[in-house]
């Protein structure tokens, strides 16, 4: 992407090491456009949630430091903002792995995303309609602690708290993980429609990576700290590279998972 | 050139003092009078027949542990070595009684401390005198039994005992035992833990059994708690009396007027009226009585520190008849422990005649077989009410020596013969 | 880079289950092992063994104790000091009725008490959990020093009850009560210090120290793969009071000489639950820089001003020195929050990786 | 046989001793056992007061505070300070909450803020750290002496019935019971309530929904230093003003674990309950075993009613799930 | 395609289990067997009761109702660490590794119920522990090189991504050689890359140690590949069961979880 004006984000060659000793980010840069949705792709272990996290700045909340580089949300650098302050301006992480309030009901989980809001309660509930909308699972689940429901319930509570905060900019870490594959889509749809109705721009770390590409606008590969590729998401999903290692399709034909067996096996023994 | 080197050295005293942590209240007014007084000797005196005076404080919060730890930094200290440990501490006294044997330092626990080591045949290096926790044990006895008109009337009496759960509290309960079996009289040992903020349930005993006297042993916050429990359940002031360490000012002042009445045990008398304490705000405090008011000079605690000094210092004294006038090494200090002998002619001369009992110390008895008097708290300040009282050594001397043979034959010590 | 590891290739996975796989380290252990066993005897002060190096043996034996428990098995305990009072009065009965019993064996045995009665505290652990055990665990400090202080037969009915350190001998030498010397109770004290260190840490790298670390880290997962939460929760209480339980006697035999149960109070059992957060939970290492630290930065904070040529009045120059000690135990706990031993180890880390930052 | 028959007899006399007994007297004197669960619940409130400062800071960011106790010192030395220099007391009383609200700005920032999302035990650690230095500082400005402390609450002794109760007392309880309520309410019908419970949580997710930790910390420190001195006032006037008022902390711990670390009810019934229950085992059965076994009892009580309830009777449920 | 496959007897008989918290009724009244070698797919939308019949199965969750027989044994409850002990191990949804330890030694926790010298043995680092160590270290080497993660073997698990992880998990699952292995959502958070290799690993282990398999996954492709048979929950129901092909095209199924037809 070029140097443009309207950036709503523009991470600039950051570098983040935890602990004092372990360099995870080796000069990472990215930018999401006003309105965009950014896919962030990459491997296990890559670095896709140490980037959101230090955008959204809870990574000092894991010994984690940005030692290099700047990130700025519209126009302003942002770096030494506290993560609730960057939400008051509309910036919002949904963490991976969930982290939902285990002894809060799911109805007072996602009323906590609705905590910097100052537009009356009338509008949050509104939002919060909408969010058991989305999820209707959740509707049954309204009063039982969020530490007791499934995996996947625990999911749609994450997305539906950040929603609650009416953010511009939501970093969504996986937001796929543990889901079933309708639910798949439709939280991906959810992101679709968000985006055109209300502007709501996106950068999402996804493993989904045909899904991710089919919704984004562009996207980033992240491979061990660098970005190594970058393009607009139909180039991307058209690469040969991409097409091989992150969609699973080798010439066109999706390979079926017990023949991989055979053929990996194989690579290993010419190893 | 030796001589010279000689006469500059200095008599050392080692002071293990507490002026912070939970019994701070105590230990200030305390180490103040020690200090104080050894102060007015270098300042008025050029230290004792001569010889300067240095000490130095090490703090121990009441600790054993700590205590121990300042045993061992201050024994290597001073040109002859320490003088004399006043450990300060019932625990601590426990600790280093063996220690100090194998050092060569005596210590002196003033009325405090183990009571078996008035024996000095098996205790040569510790000393309890002037008096001893089982002594005023009886001597309360004996103040009763004279106030019900006789011991004899004792019978049927009864007598809680209010005690700081620790061996310091623990103390003189063989003595209130073994006095029970001979006058007869009910005996109901109530322990409170430390610090002793919360007594309610002690008070509630003590409402119910109806006792005609309480004697208290505690000692920091337990005892003014103690004092408004009493009031709050309106027992008489006057039936309610405390050891030497329930009756300072600072027990009786924030139970405010509820405590006039209030009775405790003492070995030295209160106020500031002797020559000695002028003398301290002269010399020590440049004349500034409010200073000195400050440092709490003639309040309870620090007249005891005072005595506690002149006990060390005029042993000091006496060592050096025998061994001349320079720096005591621990051993001479030892010796003039032993043979200490304060008459009241002396105390006048030290200016404190009738502050302080006459006393005199042997090879034996390290206890001096000390008297005890009794004061009273009229609000404003401390009345004695009955002067030198018995102790029964013919009772509590056998105590001693049978705890005394005992703790000799656990630790494989021969008696000395005296 | 000084401190490497490349270049020595572990050809059996016994080289490689050593204690201390690089060579630095062991080079490093030796050196530590001859300070403790020849220099210190021979250069150190009446003092210094007094006042510093044997209670910091003491503690730091007290401190693996609750390490294993804490720091390995996840229970916190704040009934150390009862665990030690346990082993302290054990001892003094047992070298007091059995005067020529041998002292090692008398400070084993208190541990094996100890280890008893931390199995009957350990029971609660098996329901309850986190600070609710944590403060549970009071109960052991508050009822054993109630007990030592009750029953008189512990301390043979002496009026005080106070227990006292008989005078006995091991190889001819006297290594307890007053005529014992310095450098004789610091070694006695030394060997069985290192001895259980050894064990401990030979304890924590097998099955038994994996099962409890796994309790620790998640103790439903563990039962699920087959861990059995009663013994790996009982046996880390065992073993811990059993460490307590040996310290506690050394506290009494070969440091304090005479103690009364206010010895054994709730400030101990504190003071040694720092060292092991401070040193490092889940360290063995850890733990004797833990008590190293918690013994030593007192004294030396109470000497310093001296040692400056400040003279504050003494009551002063106290609060400071907790004001101070408080301050350094939260900046340490900042600076590195898995504690000194964690420290030690990134520095290991920066030095292998030296002169690169990462 | 004889023997047998000796032995029975005597093992029947120890359990008539502890079963029976102690049971007799309460009914024979039903006034003076009236005498002694009043007493008991009236100091189980004292304890309540304590224990409500650490169910504070627990329930709002999951650290158990170790340094309440040095917090009830600390505000109580400043207030009695402030009141020897000639402060008025409702100018001393303010002024002491407005330190108190300082020390939570302090603590926040310079203790809570680097150590966000880190164990529980490290807060805790911390917390002690932050005990020393309150202590130390706290007698560095105000001294070690014993003060006394008189804010003008009625201290007379009156007779109800053949008990004798302490006016004291019960403005102790009454002003216990006051913030009870406005605390509960508090918690509940706000929106920081929510918002803390958050918090209490998971550090780092109430982070990324907004939840500003430092203002939250700030407040709920401060409330818990308020309650400390509230605390501080009540001990104090019984006790003076010293050092060992930090001690009390070890006396509302059994009454924490017992209400459960979350909840202010339940800092307040665990209070009552150890209140009784430790004067009652004290004067009923203490004699038997030798008295004073107050201390451990509470813990033991506190324990009892842990195995049957593991977080506490009004406690949050520990969650436990794979 | 599984004619050349040697599925043998049920191994695991669930029979009729319903399990309810207060009032949410996680699972009601299923039934499914499970026989040996076979791979096993249990699928169902968000909140079915899949990890909690795990659960029950390996005894974390004791149900209101119903039997489980395992082995020719019949139980209603049990302690998980006895159905451990019994041949069951399992990885977890959210992954449940002990974080404070290395992989190695989380694998070797793995082993915990096959070592037994004791502890004074232990103590002393000598004789019969020692050996037994390192018998069962090799074991765990020959894991560790089977799920090719000999580079992280002294990395602290924590510090490691989310997909290693999950990789350390089956290790330590695999390491108790269980005659039954449960994987709740193995496959969660893993591009297809990474998908690829651990279908190899489930395979794999399926294939060599003859370990019978219980798989819960979203992954539509990975469940249609890999299994034997499919049991398709729904609002802890079951509503489908089958060969994949047949379950596929259920209309059930169809409607309740995968929304569109999967080929
Ligand atoms: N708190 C931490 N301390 C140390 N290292 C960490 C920490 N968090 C992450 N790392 C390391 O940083 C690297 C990048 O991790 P990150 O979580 O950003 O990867 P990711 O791309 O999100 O992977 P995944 O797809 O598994 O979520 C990993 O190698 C991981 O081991
Ligand atoms: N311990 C519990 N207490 C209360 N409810 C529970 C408990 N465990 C599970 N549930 C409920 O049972 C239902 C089934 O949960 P389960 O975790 O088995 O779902 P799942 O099929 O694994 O879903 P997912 O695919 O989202 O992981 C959920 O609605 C959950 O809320
Ligand atoms: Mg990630
Ligand atoms: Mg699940």
């Amino acid at each position: 992407m070029s140097e443009d004006g309207n950036m709503l984000l523009s991470v600039k060659n950051i570098e983040v090491v935890y602990d004092h000793v372990i360099l995870v980010l080796k000069g990472v840069s990215l930018e999401v456009p006003e309105g965009g949705i950014v896919a962030l792709l990459g491997a296990n272990g890559a670095g896709k949630s140490t980037t959101l996290k230090s955008i959204s700045n809870l990574l000092r909340a894991e010994r984690g430091d940005v030692t290099k580089g700047t990130i700025e949300y519209m126009g302003e650098q942002v770096d030494s903002l506290t993560p609730n302050a960057l939400v008051s301006k509309g910036v919002i992480q949904v963490m991976e792995g969930r982290h939902c309030f285990e002894h809060l009901t799911v109805e007072e989980n996602l009323l906590t995303g609705s905590y910097t809001r100052k537009d009356g309660r009338a509008a949050v509930q509104k939002d919060l309609d909408m969010v058991y909308s989305y999820f209707p699972r959740l509707v049954d689940r309204q009063a039982s602690l969020a530490g007791y429901i499934s995996g996947g319930e625990q999911q749609m509570v994450a997305i539906g708290r950040a929603l609650m905060a009416k953010p511009k900019l939501i970093l969504l870490d996986e937001p796929s993980m543990g889901l079933a594959p309708q639910l798949v889509e439709e939280i991906f749809e959810i992101v679709h429609r968000l985006n055109k109705d209300e502007g709501v721009s996106f950068l999402l770390a996804e493993q989904n990576t045909s899904v991710a590409l089919r919704y984004a606008s562009y996207g980033y590969i992240l491979e061990n700290g660098r970005i190594v590729m970058d393009g607009d998401a139909d180039k991307l999903a058209s690469n040969e590279d991409v097409k091989e290692f992150y969609l699973g399709v080798a010439g066109g034909e999706r390979k079926s998972f017990r023949d991989v067996k055979h053929y990996r096996r194989r690579k290993r023994w010419l190893a | 050139l030796s001589s010279t080197a000689e006469a500059a050295a200095e008599q050392f005293f080692p002071m293990i003092i507490y002026r912070t942590g939970a019994y701070a209240v105590g230990g200030i007014p305390l180490a103040n009078g020690y200090g104080d007084y050894l102060k007015l000797l270098n300042a008025r005196d050029g230290g004792i027949n001569g010889v300067k005076i240095k000490f130095e404080e090490c703090e121990t919060q009441y600790s054993t542990k700590v205590g121990v730890e300042c045993y061992e930094k201050l024994k290597g200290k001073g040109d002859v070595g320490p003088t004399v440990f006043n450990p300060n501490s019932t625990g601590i006294t426990y600790a280093i009684i063996p220690k100090a044997s194998v050092d060569k330092v005596p210590v002196h626990s003033m009325g405090y401390g183990r009571t078996a080591a008035g024996d000095g045949r098996v205790f040569p290096w510790a000393f309890t005198f002037p008096t001893s926790y089982w002594s005023q044990a009886a001597a309360f006895i004996n103040y009763i039994g004279e106030r019900e008109g006789g011991k004899n009337n004792l019978k049927g009496k009864k007598i809680a005992f209010i005690y700081h759960n620790s061996g310091y509290g623990k103390e003189p309960l063989p003595t209130f035992n073994k006095l029970a079996k001979k006058y007869g009289y009910d005996f109901k040992a109530l322990a409170v833990d430390h610090p002793g903020q919360e007594q309610k349930a002690a008070w509630l005993q003590v409402r119910r059994y109806k006792p005609d006297y309480v004697f208290l042993t505690g000692w920091g916050v337990m005892n003014q708690v103690a004092i408004k429990e009493a009031a709050a359940i309106r027992f008489p002031m006057d039936h309610f009396i405390g050891n030497w360490w329930s009756g300072a000012e600072p027990d009786v002042l924030p139970a405010g007027k509820t405590a006039i009445g209030y009775i405790a045990a003492t070995f030295n008398q209160p106020g500031a009226g002797t020559q000695a304490h002028a003398d301290i705000v002269k010399h020590v405090y440049g004349g500034d009585a409010a200073a000195a008011k400050k440092g709490q000079i003639g309040q309870v605690l620090y007249n005891r520190g005072i005595i506690n000094a002149i006990y060390d210092t005029e042993a000091v004294r006496t060592a050096m008849g025998k061994y001349g006038n320079k720096a005591m090494s621990g051993e001479q200090v030892r010796w003039g422990l032993e043979n200490l002998n304060l008459t009241e002619a002396r105390l006048g001369e030290l200016g404190v005649k009738g502050f302080m009992g006459p006393i005199s110390v042997s090879c034996k008895d390290h206890e001096g077989g000390g008297k005890v008097m009794f004061q009273q708290w009229s609000g404003t300040e401390w009345k004695i009410v009955k002067g030198w009282t018995d102790t029964m050594q013919d009772v509590i001397r056998p105590m001693i020596e049978e705890a005394a043979a005992a703790y000799a034959k656990e630790n494989k010590i021969t008696p000395r013969a005296c | 880079m000084l401190y490497r590891e490349s270049g020595q290739y572990k050809t059996s996975y016994t080289d490689d289950q050593a204690i201390f796989p690089l060579k630095q380290d062991r080079w490093l252990m030796a050196i530590a092992l001859v300070i403790a066993f020849v220099v210190i005897p021979l250069t150190s002060s009446e003092y210094m063994l007094e006042a510093v190096i044997i209670p910091f043996l003491i503690f730091a034996l007290a401190a693996i104790g609750l390490n294993l428990l804490a720091g390995y098995c996840g229970q916190i305990s704040l009934g150390t000091g009862g665990f030690m009072a346990v082993g302290g009065y054990t001892a003094y009965k047992l070298t007091t009725s059995l005067p020529d019993m041998n002292m090692i064996i008398v400070f084993l045995l208190s541990g094996v008490a100890a280890a008893f009665v931390g199995i009957m505290f350990g029971i609660p652990s098996l329901r309850i959990k986190g600070f609710y055990l944590a403060v549970a665990t009071l109960a052991a400090q508050f009822f054993l020093q109630w007990l030592f202080n009750k029953v008189e037969w512990f301390y043979n009915y002496n009026p005080s009850g106070t227990i006292t350190a008989p005078p006995r001998e091991m190889f001819g030498f006297v290594v307890t009560g007053p005529h014992a010397t310095a450098e004789a109770r610091y070694m006695i004290t030394l060997v069985v210090v290192a001895v259980l260190a050894l064990v401990a840490k030979n304890l924590t790298r097998g099955h038994i120290g994996r099962s409890w670390m796994a309790i620790r880290d998640m103790d439903i997962a563990a039962e699920i793969i087959g861990i059995r939460p009663l013994h790996a929760k009982l046996s880390a209480f065992a073993i811990s009071s059993f460490y307590c339980g040996v310290a506690g006697s050394l506290f009494v035999f070969t440091w304090l000489g005479s103690v009364e149960t206010e010895a054994f109070n709730i400030n101990l059992s504190f003071q040694v639950l720092f060292m092991v957060i401070i040193g490092g939970l889940g360290s063995i290492l850890g733990s004797f820089i833990g008590a190293a630290f918690i013994t030593a930065v007192p004294i030396l904070l109470t000497n310093a001003p001296q040692f400056f040529g400040f003279n504050l009045p003494i009551d002063l120059q106290k609060h400071f020195e907790v004001m101070i000690f408080g301050v350094l135990i939260i900046f340490f706990v900042i600076v590195e929050p898995h504690g000194l031993a964690r420290l030690w180890q990134i520095t290991k880390e920066k030095l292998r990786l030296w002169p690169f930052p990462y | 046989m004889f023997r047998q028959n000796g032995s029975f007899a005597k093992t029947m006399e120890v359990l008539n001793a502890i079963f029976v007994l102690p049971f007799v007297d309460m009914f024979t004197e039903p006034v003076f056992f009236a005498e002694v669960v009043v007493g008991g619940l009236l100091t189980g409130v004292m304890y309540s007061l304590v224990a409500l400062g650490f169910v504070l800071i627990f329930k709002a960011s999951g650290v158990f505070n170790f340094a309440q106790g040095a917090m009830v010192l600390f505000a109580a030395l400043t207030l009695v300070g402030l009141m020897e220099k000639g402060v008025p007391v409702w100018l001393a009383l303010i002024i002491a909450a407005g330190v108190m609200v300082i020390v939570a700005v302090v603590i926040e920032k310079l203790v809570l803020r680097p150590l966000v999302n880190q164990p529980d035990i490290i807060l805790f650690m911390a917390t002690i750290g932050i005990t020393f230095f309150l202590e130390g500082f706290g007698e560095t400005v105000w001294g070690s002496d014993i003060h006394r402390l008189d804010v003008g609450i009625p201290d007379a002794t009156f007779e109800i019935g053949g008990m004798l109760l302490n006016e004291f007392d019960i403005w102790a309880a009454a002003i216990g019971a006051a913030m009870v309520a406005f605390l509960a309410l508090f918690f509940r019908y706000t929106v920081i309530g929510r918002a803390l419970r958050a918090v209490a949580d998971d550090h780092q997710a109430a982070l990324s929904v907004g939840i500003p930790l430092k203002t939250i910390w700030i407040v709920v420190w401060s409330v818990a230093g308020f309650v400390g001195l509230v605390a501080g006032i009540m001990w104090g006037t019984k006790s003076g003003v010293q050092f060992s008022l930090s001690l009390i902390a070890l006396k509302a711990l059994p009454v924490l674990i017992l209400g459960g670390f979350t909840s202010i009810p339940g800092a307040i019934v665990g209070g009552l309950i150890i209140g009784v229950g430790e004067k009652v085992a004290e004067i009923y059965w203490g004699p038997l075993i030798g008295g004073a076994i107050e201390n451990w009892f509470a813990y033991m009580l506190a324990l009892a009613f842990l195995l049957f309830r593991p977080q506490g009777l009004f406690g949050e449920k520990i969650i436990e799930r794979v | 395609m599984n004619e050349t496959r040697n599925i043998g007897d049920t191994l695991l008989k669930v029979d009729n289990i319903s399990l309810s918290f207060g009032g949410v009724k996680a699972i009601t009244g299923v039934s499914l067997e499970i026989r040996e070698r076979e791979i096993c797919a249990i699928i169902g939308p968000n909140g079915a009761g899949k990890t909690s019949m795990l659960n029950v199965i390996n005894g974390f969750y004791h149900p209101q109702e119903g039997t489980i027989t395992f082995g020719g044994e019949v139980r209603k409850q049990m302690r998980p660490h006895l159905a451990a002990a019994g041949g069951i191990a399992r990885t977890f949804q959210n992954v449940a590794l002990f974080t404070g330890m290395s992989t190695l030694d989380n694998i070797m926790t793995g082993r915990n119920l096959k070592m037994k010298k004791n502890f004074l043995w232990q103590a002393l680092n000598i004789g019969p522990a020692r050996k037994e160590e390192l018998e069962h270290r090799e074991f765990v080497e020959h894991i560790i090189d089977f799920l090719e993660i000999e580079a992280i073997r002294k990395t602290p698990v924590g510090r490691l991504p989310y997909g290693l992880q999950k990789r350390v998990e089956l290790g330590r699952a695999l390491a108790a050689e269980p005659k039954l292995l449960l994987l709740d959502e193995p496959m969660a958070g893993m591009n297809v890359e990474e998908k690829e290799d651990m279908c190899r690993f489930i395979l794999d282990t399926n294939d060599e140690f003859g370990t019978t398999i219980g798989l819960i996954e979203h992954d539509m492709g990975v469940v249609m590949d890999l299994s034997d048979h499919v049991v398709v929950l729904d609002h802890g129901e079951k509503i489908a069961d089958g060969v994949p092909d047949v379950v596929r095209a259920d209309q059930n199924v169809i409607d309740a979880y995968l929304g569109v037809a999967h080929d």
